[in-house]
């Protein structure tokens, strides 16, 4: 199986292993504990392999499977031991436990994707601002119920809706305050210290400005240029600093002022 | 009252409440002497009129129970710099579920969805308060009081839903357990409840 | 462009710009290939046309240089009739806009108001004013001798405060929500894409 979707890519163990069940064409109902074991470990070394942070969640699944695989291959115990440190745990019901999860997390999965197409139609029909009718409105406040009232809260979202509306009233200052910094320019900024170092450089010293639209796009590039093949990042162990080095596609990359049109 | 008046005055209302919406509940108190039939059929005919003409750049949307005037689809890309409504950037994908989850479900613990998902869901839960497509209903029986989410008036307008009807249904209710079925069948009245309350 | 298309995405964007209106620059500046002698065409016809139609409720005037999309005279009334309607979300976002600033910038003018806003504020402050939401609470220094606004005792009630110092802090309130939490979903949703094309 090849690797071309990432740890990333998925929301959760139960989204892994369902992506592993459809790609490998196997019977939700009817799951082989074996092979979704090996699979789903697999892509889990393999994922550490490219120094991808995995969280905990995605481990925590591992050894579930792990030990239900396992306690398949042994002998039913004939009596079980109420009084041991951990009670038998029947290998099958975990598998029925699991399948359920996992019908139950994949139609949520399904609800949610229909919501996107939903979402996608109306985000596409604008409306103006209502009118301020108010001097027509004759209410006593305090005599509306509770439920009605509007809440801290909705003045809160009101204040902030305001502040968007008026940041995006001037719209075409904001759209080239986007373009200060392109990926493309700081993908050519980072290979260029790093051919002036001669030297692989810590990941850390990459990123020079502090501020949050700098610091997105250094990571990006990054990204970019790991993609290409032009950088790669090494890490001794957990923790660790991480070095950034040249590689071999980065004699290959047009460094060109526009090289990159992002 | 001429139907031109009429649909007139219905238009004359949905421009001047623009985003918000007009409910149908607001035209007939508005026209008390037409019958909500002529009311609703005058809005069919002004819709596709909208949409049949070109030279038309605004269309009448849907809302639970009303309406709005927005402007066509094609129309986004001119739309987006002139808008005095602020159009957000698309749910993340664990938003998007954890909002699902929340609208079969509700009313529902932040545990709930955490075990649903298989990850935890907090920020996501954040995020969707602070858009105001969810709240808080309640607090679970129970040691934690754990707070309760169910998905508010906004989470309808924004997925342009009319009511939680329209959601597809669940229908992967797990084989066999009878149980389960039971458990459904429960969720489901609940949740039929909780939508005729919105 | 066709006519048609041209004239769809002229109304669009004056029915976007509301009361505001559009100047005939912005026009020419988003329909660029066009000269503005069709835009002004356009609308002069459009002008026409929607006096003439008995079933529109909307009109065309000028602006100095430019147009706004209003309803027509005889809607007034109508307008009163809907605005007295009471509402179960009493509170209109302009309303609740202004609210914020006075609990936050007690005591404040009404000119401070309009700059942050950005917009005139003088018909929601009445409305507060009615509802007995806000007061004034002295007057400015200087020239004009400003009306300064604060907001009442009915103020913490309505909104189920026992004190202002239960207010979100603003320097939370502004930054805080929907614009970081996007910024972060945005990120992560850019991080993923650029992820899945590895």
């Amino acid at each position: 199986m090849e690797y071309k979707v990432k740890i990333d890519a998925f929301e959760g163990p139960l989204d892994l292993l369902l992506h592993l069940i459809k790609t490998l064409e196997i019977d939700i109902y009817d799951i082989p504990v074996a092979e979704i074991t090996d699979q789903y470990l697999d892509f889990i070394h393999n994922m550490q392999k490219l120094e991808l942070n995995v969280a905990s969640e995605y481990l925590v699944m591992a050894a579930t499977l792990i030990a239900m695989k396992s306690r398949m291959l042994l002998p039913k115990p004939e009596v079980y031991d109420e009084a041991a440190d951990e009670p038998y745990e029947d290998p099958e019901e975990t598998r029925q436990t699991l399948m359920q999860q996992l019908l139950e997390y994949r139609q949520y999965k399904e609800a949610a994707q229909s919501l996107r197409s939903g979402e996608s139609e109306r985000l596409l029909l604008f409306s103006k601002q209502p009118e301020d009718l108010s001097e027509f409105e004759r209410e006593d406040v305090t005599a509306i119920p509770k439920s009605e009232r509007a809440t801290v809260h909705d003045m809160m979202r009101a204040f902030q809706r305001m502040l968007i509306r008026k940041k995006l009233e001037t719209p075409l200052d904001t759209k080239i305050d986007r373009q200060v910094l392109p990926i493309g320019q700081q993908m050519n900024r980072v290979l260029e210290d790093l051919k002036r170092a001669r030297h692989p450089l810590r990941f850390d010293l990459l990123f020079t400005k502090k501020d949050r639209a700098h610091i997105i796009v250094t990571f990006l590039a990054l990204l970019e240029l790991m993609k290409k093949d032009a950088v790669f990042c090494e890490q001794d162990r957990n923790f660790a600093d991480i070095f950034v080095s040249l590689g071999k596609g980065a004699a290959l990359l047009d460094t060109g002022e526009n090289a990159f049109n992002y | 009252m001429t139907p031109e008046k009429m649909r007139s005055i219905i238009e004359g209302l949905l421009y001047l409440t623009g985003e918000e919406g007009l409910l149908l509940d607001q035209i007939s108190k508005v026209l008390s002497d037409c019958p909500v039939r002529d009311i609703t059929d005058t809005i069919e005919k002004m819709k596709a009129d909208f949409e049949n003409d070109d030279a038309c750049g605004l269309m009448v949307a849907d809302l639970p129970n009303g309406y709005r005037l927005t402007t066509k689809p094609f129309m986004a890309g001119y739309a987006e710099k002139f808008a005095a409504i602020p159009k957000s950037s698309p749910l993340s994908q664990a938003s998007l579920e954890t909002v699902a989850i929340v609208a079969y479900k509700q009313p529902v613990s932040r545990i709930t969805i955490d075990e649903i998902r298989g990850v935890k869901s907090e920020r996501a839960l954040q995020t969707l308060m602070v858009r105001g497509l969810i709240k808080e209903v309640g607090r679970a029986e129970g040691a934690g009081r754990a707070i309760l989410y169910g998905v508010t008036s906004t989470f309808l307008d924004y997925f342009g839903l009319h009511s939680l009807d329209e959601m597809p249904p669940l229908i992967e209710a797990v084989k066999q357990p009878n149980e389960q079925l039971d458990a459904y069948d429960l969720f489901y009245d609940k949740y039929k409840e909780t939508v005729n309350n919105l």
